[in-house]
């Protein structure tokens, strides 16, 4: 029976990966039922596992071939892993309800290119991503990874236009530069421990050159792959311009995977090796991503674009855990501030993938997604909008959210530690949030000067899956309560709490006034910010000024780690 | 003798990477390249991976080759838009500066690795019986470490449903690459006559000795693939159109049957993978002559491109 | 007996190392490209055939003689016909010849 | 100064000089290229570190051996797909360039209006 | 006669390594595609010495593989540049 559950790994990689094979000879329609199939198969196999694993309250792990590390792979899921395979379990078939109508292949009509690619391409994705989540072996994470980008990069190129086919091609090019570093350091691990499996490296490794080299070489190549600031150089022409349900795809899972293994590394394999140094450089690119990602999305004329910035922002609040979770003796723990981060990043793959969803669809039904003119939006497609809503007051962090909950569970821990810097990121990352929040909400319910000219009806089964998407986020904070300590949400309705979601849409507000491009523009130093900043970023993505931060950062993890090094 | 060797080798190596970087035109770096690929096939023998040499002779010298050269060709007209978009002075110094600090840093943890050098070899051997094949790269690919060799084969199908995903619209299903002319007294077709044969039964000689001596299925359905290539260029055959069942269930009958013999291994054998005791060796065999045509076919559709074309010949 | 083998070995391998060095130094000698490949392939498959034949005594079974000597065979083949493709690419596009 | 440590220095140069490659030269081509170089300079010093595991009568440790050549077949999937995106940019857009910005915007806003 | 053959090895990867430095220069793209091709001879030579030298047998496999595939990038060459 034990084998029975453990094996539940193996499927949860192994079932998305056979619906594709399948599907591939059935082609067409078929193969897109085929997926729509796989879907709950997936959903049921995540559950299954993650049902096991708060039974057993211990790692599941499946002995590959029945060979032990080192010579062979084990997978393992830990409640990470398991919370990470349910949660993209939920996005994807969320995605999958949504994606119908926009890429239908007819029964009896010939295969079409642009829907079978991406029924194929969503599993594929799928089966990638559960790998990267319980594989146990470094080089098994390599190709998992490989397997993520090729999958991820014709998603950006599906409409085929040249733009797209550049964003797509710049996105593969540095995605590779960052693989190929992770390779690096797996290699050297390899060459000082002799062994590639996660826990046996992790009671071997010790805090000497080699490890700092490898611990150095694979994280900068993991935040390439999570577009980290400043290595974002790909990500905001990549997932603005890729079909919505790809952009979702994109935004909400794709970056999850090599974030979730920078997590992995750090957490479980070098605990020891990674100092407080370091992950204090690692939050600070965190703090900048927000303040950058955010004020260039208030900065944007395109809703799509918009929120692809807004992405860049909240990937810098993924990495705004790492010193907040070390220990009083100086180590990376597992504890709350990691339930924490991992409650962020479910929050933010369910709130983001809604958002796209609902910036897809505006897309679709108005033939265009110019901020400015979106006036009367709300009234025309109100679902979509209160998805958009919704999505945006999870992203914020407004009770009862998840990202609510995580935030407490920061803040609680920043001010255990005498972080106070963290408080004021933290604090003031919602604000920014709400800054282009604000600003969309205010233009779509704009009263329209003439009646709102729809070019499509959207279908309301997309409106229905980006609204369950965004209400999962909104609602996380009930199903996270359970192993979270008690005391961090006493009571979230209490006029404090109020008062303070109260304040972050006050400040949100004004940000929008002072920096979006249209608003006021006659605020004038606050305007000069703005530009300022827009101006920074395109310089950063730049792809030499890109590359150059890329190995300077690998430079300056390494030192940090050399130096923050017990003696 | 040998220190000169490899201090020549290596002088040699790193002058042809510094040219495929440095050289002023794509078409001349690649032809460096090229021949940077034959060296680091010497590169490999030296260090003892025959089974590496192998797969890089044929991979490095051949199709990697191959494709960079069509590609070099067909972009020549780029050169001048690219050449204006160099960066400054400045940016370059700061990219050396950069580079040569990862190099120094990756060249002190060589010469800090452990001594003994930490290794699986004892590991490997004493339980290459179990694996019944006398190759231990085979047993490592097909035995302990299974799983990679199968997501190998996943990322090569990967890596072609993304090449097809490019497909014009109006050509999806079609024939991948162009219309190749045919010259039945072509220099082309007579080498494509006179190759192939010898090719087959060398690229099946080393898929079966690859059990028992280095070998294996990837090296030899290389070799396979470049003489359908062969074929192809020269016009003798053309291309399947992409939208065939009989060509797609090629193309998936090697995983397929991998994870099928896998999931055998999980009921008779107790783990996804595993192989019954004395079944090891049919196993294996079966599951690369399965991976045979897969590997191929894709290999080749790979090189040939995107479908450029509709269905008609 | 195994001195003689190994006499011939050595001569013939000397010999075909030879012709490399001969066909390097007309590549650097000769002025246009057309004589100089032309030299090169001469002295290039003439340089292998005899570090093969040296080879032969010495790898030791029939089999992998055979191989030797196919693998010489295919050089040769590949080096012929390629040679002719280039060249009659370069005079249709009227190269001086 | 012994075989693998050449080796394993040399592969060290191999990785910067394709870095520089990959961060200077901005047509796609040799960026691909220098990805390879790069790749190949990661996977000789894994063969190099294979070589130093030569133990039980074999040459070199057959683990990393056996990764090499799945490293090697995953290098030459990205080098074609990058290839063919490459080749498909330039049918496409008439310019293989990188380097245009946010480009998004300008397109599908004309393709509407 | 071990020493030998890597002697002989080490001095046709000289000669490779010469002809390399004149050809890759150019002028034309077919000089540089045939001089690869050619030196491909050198590098099968050098890769039978040295097999031959470590008696590692399967190294006549990895010759093998060159000269099968010796002309395979020419011959792309060839069709690229004259079309299809």
């Amino acid at each position: 029976m034990r084998a029975m559950t453990e094996g539940l790994l193996v499927l949860a990689v192994l079932a998305p990966f056979v619906g594709l094979l399948v599907g591939l000879v059935l082609g067409g329609g078929r193969a897109q039922r085929l997926a729509l199939l796989t879907l709950p198969v997936g959903l049921v196999i995540a559950a299954g596992i993650a049902a096991t694993l708060v039974r057993s309250g211990e790692t599941l792990v499946y002995l590959l071939g029945g060979w032990a590390p080192p010579l062979g792979i084990a997978l393992r899921a830990d409640g990470l892993s398991a919370v990470m395979l349910l949660a993209v379990a939920v996005v994807i078939c969320a995605i999958g309800v949504y994606a119908r109508a926009d890429f239908w292949n007819e029964a009896g009509a010939p295969e079409a290119r642009a829907p079978f690619a991406f029924w194929l391409l969503l599993l594929a994705v799928w089966g990638s991503l559960n790998l990267v989540f319980v594989s146990g072996d470094l080089f098994t994470l390599y190709v998992a990874l490989e397997l993520l980008t090729f999958s991820a990069v014709p998603l950006v190129c599906l409409d085929g236009r040249g733009e797209t086919l550049r964003a797509a091609l710049r996105y593969l090019l540095f995605a590779l530069a960052g693989s190929l570093l992770y390779l690096l350091g797996a290699v050297l691990l390899y060459g000082g421990y002799g062994t590639l499996d996660i826990s046996l490296l992790a009671g071997r490794i010790r805090p000497e050159p080699i490890a700092w080299a490898a611990a150095a070489l694979m994280t900068v190549g993991l935040l390439a792959k999570t577009a980290l600031f400043p290595l974002h150089i790909w990500l905001p022409p990549a997932h603005a311009g890729a079909p919505a349900a790809a952009s979702a795809v994109l935004s909400a899972l794709v970056v999850k995977g090599s974030w979730f293994l920078v997590v992995r590394l750090w957490f479980d394999v070098m605990p020891g090796v990674v100092t407080m140094p370091s992950a204090q450089m690692l939050a600070g690119l965190g703090a900048a991503a927000i303040v950058v990602g955010s004020v260039v999305a208030l900065r944007q004329e395109r809703l799509k674009l918009l929120v692809a910035y807004s992405t860049i922002a909240q990937i810098g609040y993924l990495f705004l855990m790492f010193p907040l979770a070390f220990d009083a003796a100086g180590r990376l723990v597992h504890g709350a501030v990691l339930t924490g981060g991992l409650l962020q990043a479910v929050s933010h793959a369910t709130a983001k993938a809604g958002m796209f969803m609902a910036a897809g669809l505006v897309y679709a039904a108005l033939g265009h997604d110019r901020i400015a003119d979106l006036a009367g939006v709300a009234r025309a497609m109100p679902v979509t909008v209160l998805a958009f809503a919704i999505s945006g007051l999870a992203l914020m962090g407004v009770v009862p959210s998840g990202a609510y909950l995580a935030k407490k569970i920061m803040l609680d821990a920043a001010s255990g530690t005498g972080q106070w810097w963290w408080t004021m990121v933290l604090q003031g990352g919602a604000v920014f949030t709400a800054g282009y929040v604000v600003l969309v909400l205010v233009n779509v319910l704009r009263r329209p000067s003439g009646p709102v000219q729809l070019v499509k009806r959207v279908s309301r089964l997309s409106e229905l899956a980006a609204l369950g998407l965004a209400l999962c986020s909104l609602s996380l904070a009930f199903a996270a309560l359970g192993p979270v300590p008690g005391k961090v949400v006493s009571d979230p309705l209490a006029p404090g709490e109020l008062g303070t979601t109260l304040l972050v849409f006050l400040g949100g507000a004004l940000l929008a006034l002072g920096l979006a491009r249209r608003a006021t523009a006659g605020i004038g130093a606050a305007f000069g910010v703005g530009v300022a900043f827009e101006q920074a970023d395109a310089f950063l993505r730049r792809w030499p000024s890109a590359s150059i931060a890329l190995l300077t950062l690998a430079a300056l993890f390494g030192w940090l780690m050399l130096a923050g090094a017990p003696a | 003798m040998i220190v000169a060797l490899n201090v020549g080798l290596v002088a040699l190596i790193l002058g042809l990477a510094v040219w495929a970087i440095v050289a002023r035109e794509p078409f001349a770096a690649v032809v460096g390249f090229i021949a940077y690929g034959l060296l680091l096939t010497l590169v490999w023998v030296q260090l003892h991976g025959i089974d590496v040499a192998l797969t890089e002779a044929a991979i490095g010298g051949g199709l990697t080759g191959a494709l960079l050269i069509g590609a070099a060709t067909r972009l020549r007209g780029t050169e001048a838009e690219a050449r204006a978009e160099r960066p400054g002075p400045a940016t370059r110094w700061l990219a050396a500066a950069v580079s040569v600090a990862v190099t120094l840093a990756l060249a002190a943890c060589v010469l800090v690795l452990p001594v003994p050098a930490p290794t699986l070899a004892p590991e490997v051997a004493a339980h290459m019986a179990a694996t019944e094949v006398g190759n231990p790269i085979t047993s490592v690919l097909l035995a302990f470490r299974a799983m990679d060799t199968l997501l190998e084969a996943i990322v090569l199908l990967f890596a072609l449903i993304g090449v097809w995903s490019l497909t014009p619209d109006r050509f999806w299903g079609g024939r991948p690459g162009l219309r190749q002319g045919y010259d039945a007294n072509g220099i082309l077709a007579y080498a494509a006559r006179l190759l192939p044969p010898i090719g087959i039964v060398a690229g099946i000689y080393i898929f079966w000795v690859g059990a028992d001596r280095p070998g294996g299925k990837f090296q030899g359905a290389t070799i396979l693939a470049a003489m359908w290539l062969l074929v192809m260029m020269a016009g003798l055959a053309d291309a399947p159109p992409i939208r065939r069942t009989w060509l797609r269930a090629l193309l998936v009958a090697g995983p397929l049957a991998f994870i099928a013999v896998g999931l055998v291994g999980a009921v008779r054998a107790g783990a996804f993978l595993a192989y019954p005791p004395g079944l090891a060796k049919p196993l294996i065999l079966a599951i690369e002559f399965a991976l045979m045509p897969t590997l191929t076919l894709i290999l080749g559709l790979m090189l040939v491109g995107t479908p450029q074309r509709g269905d008609t010949p | 007996m195994s001195l003689a083998v190994d006499l011939f070995s050595v001569i013939a391998v000397a010999a075909g190392a030879f012709f490399f060095l001969a066909g390097t130094a007309g590549l650097l000698r000769f002025p246009d490209a057309f004589t100089r490949l032309h030299a090169l392939t001469k002295a290039d498959n003439l340089g292998l055939g005899l570090v093969v034949l040296g080879l032969l005594p010495q790898v030791g079974g029939v089999v992998a003689g055979l191989k030797l000597v196919c693998i010489w065979l295919l050089v040769q083949l590949s080096g012929a016909t390629a040679s002719q493709l280039i060249a009659r690419g370069l005079r249709r596009r009227g190269a001086p010849p | 100064m012994n075989v693998p440590t050449l080796f394993g220095l040399c592969a060290a140069a191999l990785v910067g000089i394709g870095l520089y490659g990959l961060i200077v030269d901005p047509h796609p081509l040799r960026k691909i290229l220098a990805f390879n170089v790069v790749g190949s300079g990661v996977f000789v010093l894994f063969g190099a570190i294979a070589r130093r595991g030569a133990a039980a009568g074999m040459g070199g440790d057959p683990v990393p051996q056996a990764l090499l050549i799945t490293g090697i077949v995953v290098a030459f999937s990205a080098t074609a797909l990058a290839v063919a995106l490459l080749k498909r940019l330039s049918d496409e857009a008439g310019s293989v360039t990188l380097s245009s910005d946010a480009p998004a915007r300008a397109k599908s806003d004309a393709g509407h209006d | 006669m071990t020493e030998f053959f890597l002697g002989a090895s080490a001095f046709i990867l000289a000669m490779v390594g010469l002809g390399l430095v004149r050809i890759l220069r150019g002028p034309g793209d077919a000089d540089r595609m045939m001089a690869a091709q050619l030196l491909g001879t050198g590098g099968i030579a050098a890769v039978l010495l040295l097999g031959t030298a470590t008696g590692e047998g399967a190294t006549l496999d990895v010759a093998l593989t060159l000269a099968l595939l010796a002309a395979f990038a020419s011959y792309a060459f060839v069709k690229a540049e004259d079309g299809p």
